[in-house]
């Protein structure tokens, strides 16, 4: 773990600590498995954009995606009685193949990331309340889906299954973004695309890859809101949601310029982001102040993060000059 | 602030930040006068979707709220994730209703009724018919989709049409834009419908831009301060009004009776119906008298 | 501060440096420094790679404050200067990396930062008195495009002639030029010599460093030799050769240089053969081009006369617009690098900081780069393979850093150099194409580069070099092809290899030949 | 004009051209003028948009701005009373503010622009909602300022004043950006900071000073937003307007990238916004693909912009080719 990703768990630490000190409920079970639960859901998204934002790029469609993905499954399996895992797999498959074109019109039509998912965020948002002629997809009364809802939304000893599928991507996610070639080569192509390429890396394929990874991820998590609000209103589901991933990677030590930020930064800039919105509610503080809280907390962060890198490098200087000052008599 | 060794807590959630809950805020405070042994509060989600307003009210029972009175964004389908609230407090509905679901009682208006009133003021306005264009903030929500609904029942046999409703997520900037433009692609309009709180003003500013004021028939809904000038100008041609007010004040009492036990303020069919009114011309000044004493209160 | 003994020079010095010290974490760039520049003096100014030569000019730009020292200039002391003290006194400064907008005109980078403007508050262009401005100072520096150019569209060798008249603009009493002939050719770095001439007749000073010390030795009127950050030694103008140099860049005489492959080779097999390709840049002009095995192929040319170009479609980058390539007799496709990669076809490209390494990575990295997957299990990296390979590039070519888990960025351009060898030579090479493989890399480092050249040439490599260096061109290759206007004007064989034969070639003319040798249209 | 720009105009025209022969009211002097009116909201905002994304920077607390200093401008002259005139300087000069406070962060402590603009849009938004305790700021009925609303409002010639005010920002900031010293230093900082900074360029300056532009313009077009809705909820007012102003300057031809653009490109990227807009309600699109045709022709726009490009290039080099093949023989 890096000096980053323990600064961030030692303050998600103290401001868990002192919001417990203040309504020890923060530490009940029941708001655990609940905010756990939205980690989860959170992290998964987080974590598919964190791999676009490592290659450079950035994923802005994600909101919508969801939107759009959730409506569609809830719709095939509600009213088109699609077999569950059928739909599941066409979701993620679609997921994949949206991932796919993003990745192909970014490095073969040469179109830059901000933009394409940027028309990704209107388009698909607009398909889905389309879709459903802006009205809602959610289930008829008493439909049930016992094991998907259990998979999606259950427990198992106490914990969210979600929360427990989040740590499994998790895992897997971080051998592949620190351990694997593929990894190696997603951070070269962040630090230098065309250095890169030079070497010999088809770095066109790697950052497609990069976005049908971020694709798959949001579809599954598409899939978990659309099973924890089990009703999606296309207008207004999952809005804003790209911020809330970006904000993540960012906390968690990623720079949009591309080429840095670990896997267990991301996540633990997820559990942070919830931590704060369940303290808002937690606290009493006004809900119009949710996001101002969020943004603040964020701000300080980078700021603080930012000013200690400056102060190290700065003290690192000073002993190197003192050392030479004391060392020149002596010669 | 909600504390765990405080008082115990009943929080009013809404569905979406507009100036129509205030009414609402005025009388959680009177309740508040007479229910010293609880806290009061009301709530607004950061947006007007299920997912936020779900975790808010999650958030609330986590923090030990002990009773929790809402208006669903989308009572229809979030029937589990209401039923999860009910079963760790007690869980009223207002605005909105959510029959399916575990709540112990809705207090609020009739929607059908309301939409019923709206078609009396349009065949009162118009009696020689008309073509009408409604506008209100979530086409997908309950109150919305059963306002429009009365409306058309209410006017049926009648020659006066609701043609389309438009939709603007709560956005007040796109409630303008949308009348703006249904007067530039409809000119055989005739009428215009407010169902949202906010809409009839929208679409009173959009008409006096346009110049149109007067020329076409506006019914509308509650009680903003441009609705109710408009009344009385006569340019809007009646209001159906509801009651956040009388919704917030009766409903927190009840709660707080209801969790000590005392179950008869609680119809058989579970619901309290708070007559929606129409205000005309007539009736105005009345009205806006009585809102400011009860304001003031 | 201690005042110098030594008799007061005639003119009082414009500038002088005391006691400078720099310091980078872990690195002296530069110690106890001193020297002074007086009016219309040029002095050369040479040391190996990391000397502390870059360092030296950025403090005098302004760009980098010392950590102790005075500069004085025209009698006035300071502890450092900034950019604008730099500027206002006259200093112009030609960065060794290129400091231009690409999106802006000819014109407009020349003038960057002093535009004439108009009357009036709103500090608007004087666009007229601007271009009038820039005409004389683009004949000066004998330039073949317009004012009005978006800089986008210059080669690296005209972006370099307009940096140069950039600093010439300046009414300048100090021009500073920190290699600029690194990417110019023969004929412009001709030029850019009688550039220096006259700025000195006009009673300018000039600090000119190179890595080209027969530049230096034609124009220098002192010699300022930097080893290791302290200065070295001084030469005066009468002192001034190329072996003295050396030795004091390098602490010692450096062996007669290789006069590589002296007796005649046997030519080997032809290895990749280029039949009428043409690129993208010249699309016109078919180009055919055979690399024999064991062989070191010079390809020599002016400024943009489509090497680069060549080089980069061979090795994937660009697109090929037609003609077919063949590697061992057999049709080859190279859609992109990886291509080339797969088949042992590998470029040093000549744009190192962009191109060859990632300066962000490890030494070790970067070398294992074009190939991890042999240094990893189930696609997952073994850092011992890794380190294990890194370690014997480091030994094997010498490069200096503390570590192989060094980040590249901070090693200086001959070690980057060698870096970006590293990484092709640890994976069995079939053709080897070095764009101006030796560009900015100090005497010593090209020495052992021209080793590794032959070495690789020994060992049954094809490897074409390309070079703007007419003496490197001549001294290593074993055949030369001269590039003009996008087509191969002519190959020499080693009998005819001769500066002028070169230069006839790379202007479109038939050279003196002592037998009829094939290839010349 | 540049051909970019040209090919804008062509496009725009060709639009309006099959609009009106499908539906010609939209040459209705009526919808001609709530058009242009729209266009000028949106058009200031882009402008002040541009400026800060030629210098390689992003500004994405725009929509959180409208809805923050229009609460401020409406609350202090409706409910506090304020003179207009007065209210008005102080809306703008803050928003000169808080563009210097954005550009000193990004400038000074080195945060990259898409951080603190992102925790822009999450504090502005939170600040104005909690200010008006999650309601609505407006004028009570009958609330009147005659100079005020005719000013923002009304008409000249047929033409709102609005559009008149932005084609005379729009001439002084083409002034600006192409002609002055200030806008060659803006396009130089984007393309190459560092070097910008080797000659000489106070470049934290320079780009503070764009954010301040940004700051202001935003800050006008707040108060004409403010005047044109005449009622605001912040929970919803100008949502997502950032990304309106961000699209217009992308179909403007500027790259996110910096250093690239033209003030004439961004305004016609503006009107092809609206024009898109209002041809979704005019020919009867259902409201819910508004902003899927929205994105849709961005991405089509950029994408033949860029594919023209390729296009032409080879078609240059084909035919140089075949010149020369044609010549051939002959030799
Ligand atoms: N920004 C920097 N950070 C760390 N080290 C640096 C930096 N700039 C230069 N150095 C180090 O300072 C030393 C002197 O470098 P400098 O660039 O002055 O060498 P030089 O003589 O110009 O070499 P070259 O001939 O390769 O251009 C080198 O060891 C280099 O690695
Ligand atoms: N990456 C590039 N992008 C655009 N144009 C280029 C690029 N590289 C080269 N060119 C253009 O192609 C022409 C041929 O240049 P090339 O670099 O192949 O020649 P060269 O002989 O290697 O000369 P140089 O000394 O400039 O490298 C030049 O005029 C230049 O403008
Ligand atoms: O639900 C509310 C509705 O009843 C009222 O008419 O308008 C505002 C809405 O929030
Ligand atoms: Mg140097
Ligand atoms: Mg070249």
């Amino acid at each position: 773990m890096s000096k980053k990703d323990l600064g961030l768990l030692i303050l998600i630490l103290v401001v868990g600590a002192v919001v417990t000190a203040i309504n020890p409920r923060f530490l009940s079970a029941i708001n655990l498995a609940n905010t756990s639960n939205l980690v989860a859901l959170f992290g998964i998204l987080s974590i598919g954009q964190a791999f676009v934002i490592i290659t450079g790029g950035i994923e802005l469609s994600v909101g919508s995606l969801i939107a759009l993905l959730g409506t569609l499954f809830i719709d095939f399996i509600a009213v088109r009685e699609l077999d569950w895992p059928l739909a599941f797999v066409v979701i993620i498959a679609l997921g994949a193949v949206i991932g796919f074109v993003h990745g192909w019109l970014i490095t073969r039509l040469k179109l830059q990331p901000f933009v394409v998912t940027l028309c990704g965020l209107l388009i698909y948002r607009g398909v889905a309340r389309f879709y459903t002629a802006d009205g809602t997809a959610g289930f008829a009364f008493g439909q049930n889906f016992p094991t998907l809802e259990f998979l999606t939304a259950g427990r198992s000893y106490g914990l969210p299954n979600s929360f427990i599928a989040l740590i499994v991507i998790a895992i897997v996610m971080w051998v592949v973004l620190h351990r694997s070639v593929f990894g190696r080569y997603l951070y070269a192509i962040g630090k230098n695309e065309e250095a890169a390429k030079y070497s010999g890396i088809r770095t066109g394929r790697i950052i497609i890859a990069a976005y049908v990874i971020c694709g798959v991820l949001t579809a599954l998590s598409a899939i978990y809101f659309a099973m924890y609000t089990r009703s999606i209103s296309p207008a207004s589901h999952g809005q804003f949601y790209e911020l809330y991933a970006i904000a993540a990677a960012v906390l968690g030590g990623f720079s949009l310029r591309g080429g840095e930020g670990s896997l267990v930064g991301v996540v633990l800039g997820t559990v942070l982001l919830q931590e704060l919105q369940n303290l808002v509610n937690l606290l009493g503080i006004p809900s119009s102040l949710n996001f101002a809280v969020m943004g603040g907390v964020i701000l300080i962060g980078v700021l603080v993060d930012q000013q200690w890198g400056v102060f190290r490098a700065r003290r690192r200087m000073m002993e190197a000059t003192r050392q030479n000052v004391a060392g020149a008599p002596a010669e | 602030v909600t504390r765990a060794d405080d008082k115990p807590t009943l929080a009013f959630v809404v569905n979406g930040a507009s100036d129509f809950w205030k009414a609402a805020e005025a009388g959680v405070k009177k309740a508040q006068g007479e229910l010293p042994d609880y806290n009061l509060e009301l709530k607004y989600p950061e947006q007007s979707s299920v997912a936020i307003q779900q975790r808010l009210m999650d958030d609330l029972v986590t923090a030990g709220v002990k009773g929790i009175m809402v208006s669903a964004v989308d009572p229809k389908t979030s029937t589990d994730g209401l039923n999860k609230i009910a079963s760790e407090t007690a869980l009223f509905t207002t605005d909105s209703d959510a029959p399916q679901t575990k709540r112990v009682a809705y207090i609020g208006s009739s929607n059908v009724d309301a939409g019923k009133q709206a078609a009396e003021i349009a065949k009162k306005a118009m009696p020689n018919g008309g073509k009408c264009l409604g506008f209100v903030g979530l086409l997908g929500a309950d109150n919305a989709k059963e306002r429009i609904q009365g409306m058309k029942d209410g006017l049926a046999g009648s020659k006066i049409e609701l043609v389309d409703v438009r939709g603007d997520d709560i956005d007040q900037a796109r409630a303008k834009k949308n009348v703006e433009d249904a007067l530039v692609a409809s000119p055989d309009i005739t009428c215009m419908v407010g169902f949202y709180s906010y809409n009839t003003p929208r679409i009173y500013e959009a008409l006096r831009d346009a110049g149109k004021l007067g020329q076409i028939t506006v019914v509308g809904f509650d009680d903003d301060p441009i609705t109710l000038g408009g009344v009385k100008e006569g340019t809007v041609a009646a209001t159906v009004v509801q009651q956040p007010f009388e919704w917030a004040y009766q409903g927190m009492k009840l709660m707080a009776a209801y969790l000590k036990g005392d179950k008869s303020g609680i119809p058989a069919n579970n619901l309290i119906i708070i007559p929606t009114k129409i205000i005309g011309k007539d009736d105005v000044d009345a009205y806006a008298a009585n809102l400011k004493a009860m304001a003031g209160k | 501060m201690t005042s110098t003994d030594t008799t007061q020079p005639i003119a009082a010095p414009f500038l002088s440096l005391e006691a400078v010290r720099k310091t980078y974490p872990g690195v002296v760039a530069l110690d106890r420094f001193s020297m002074e520049v007086r009016p219309g003096e040029v002095i050369g100014l040479v040391g190996e790679n990391g000397a502390g030569k870059s360092t030296l000019m950025k403090i005098l730009g302004g760009v980098t404050r010392p950590d102790s020292g005075t500069i004085t200039v025209d009698g006035a002391a300071h502890d450092g200067l900034t950019v604008e003290q730099s500027i206002g006194s006259g200093i112009a400064f030609v960065h060794q990396e290129l400091n231009l907008f690409e999106n802006l005109d000819v014109a407009a980078n020349i003038f960057f930062g002093r535009e004439p403007l108009r009357a009036g508050p709103l500090r608007l262009v004087d666009r007229a008195r601007l271009r009038d401005m820039v005409a004389p100072l683009l004949k000066r520096v004998g330039a073949n495009f317009s004012a009005d150019a978006p800089v986008a569209s210059l080669s690296l060798a005209q972006q370099q002639m307009v940096e140069i008249a950039k600093a010439l603009s300046i009414k300048a009493r100090l021009v500073i030029l920190d290699e600029p002939t690194s990417s110019l050719p023969i004929a412009e770095t001709e030029k850019l010599l009688d550039v220096i001439k006259g700025l000195k007749a006009e009673g300018i000073s000039v600090i000119f460093i190179s890595h080209r010390l027969h530049e230096i030795e034609r124009v220098a009127d002192r010699v300022v030799v930097l080893r290791d950050g302290t200065l070295a030694g001084t030469l005066a103008k009468v002192e001034i050769n190329h072996d003295e140099m050396v030795r004091l860049m390098i602490g010692r005489m450096l062996k007669e240089r290789e006069k590589a492959g002296e007796a005649a080779r046997a030519p080997g097999s032809v290895a990749l053969s280029a039949d009428a390709i043409r690129t993208s840049t010249y699309p016109d002009r078919p180009v055919s081009i055979e690399l024999r095995r064991a062989e070191i192929l010079g390809l020599a040319g002016l400024v943009g006369s489509g090497r680069t170009e060549l080089a980069r479609v061979l090795f994937g980058i660009d697109e090929r617009l037609a003609g077919s390539v063949t590697l061992d007799g057999k049709p080859l496709h190279v859609g992109s690098a990886a291509d080339a990669v797969a088949n042992g076809i590998f470029l040093v490209p000549e744009d190192r900081k962009l191109t060859g390494i990632l300066l962000d990575l490890s030494i070790a990295q970067n070398i294992t780069l074009p190939n991890l997957p042999a240094h990893a299990r189930r696609s997952l990296v073994s850092t011992g393979a890794e380190l294990a390979t890194a370690e014997k590039q480091k030994k094997n070519l010498g490069i200096k850093a503390p570590s192989v888990l060094t980040r590249t960025g901070t090693l200086s351009g001959g070690n980057q150099q060698k870096v970006v060898l590293a990484k092709w030579l640890a994976m069995n090479p079939k053709v080897m194409i070095l764009d101006e493989p030796t560009r900015g890399i100090d005497i010593g480092a090209k020495a052992e580069i021209y080793g590794l050249m032959r070495a690789l040439a020994d060992a049954g490599v094809a490897v074409l070099m390309i070079s703007s260096d007419m003496e490197e061109v001549i001294g290593v290759s074993d055949r030369i092809a001269v590039m003009h206007e996008g087509q191969i004007s002519g190959i020499l064989d080693k009998d005819d290899f001769s500066q002028e034969n070169v230069l006839l070639l790379a202007v479109g003319k038939k050279p003196k030949l002592l037998q009829a040798a094939g290839g010349v249209e």
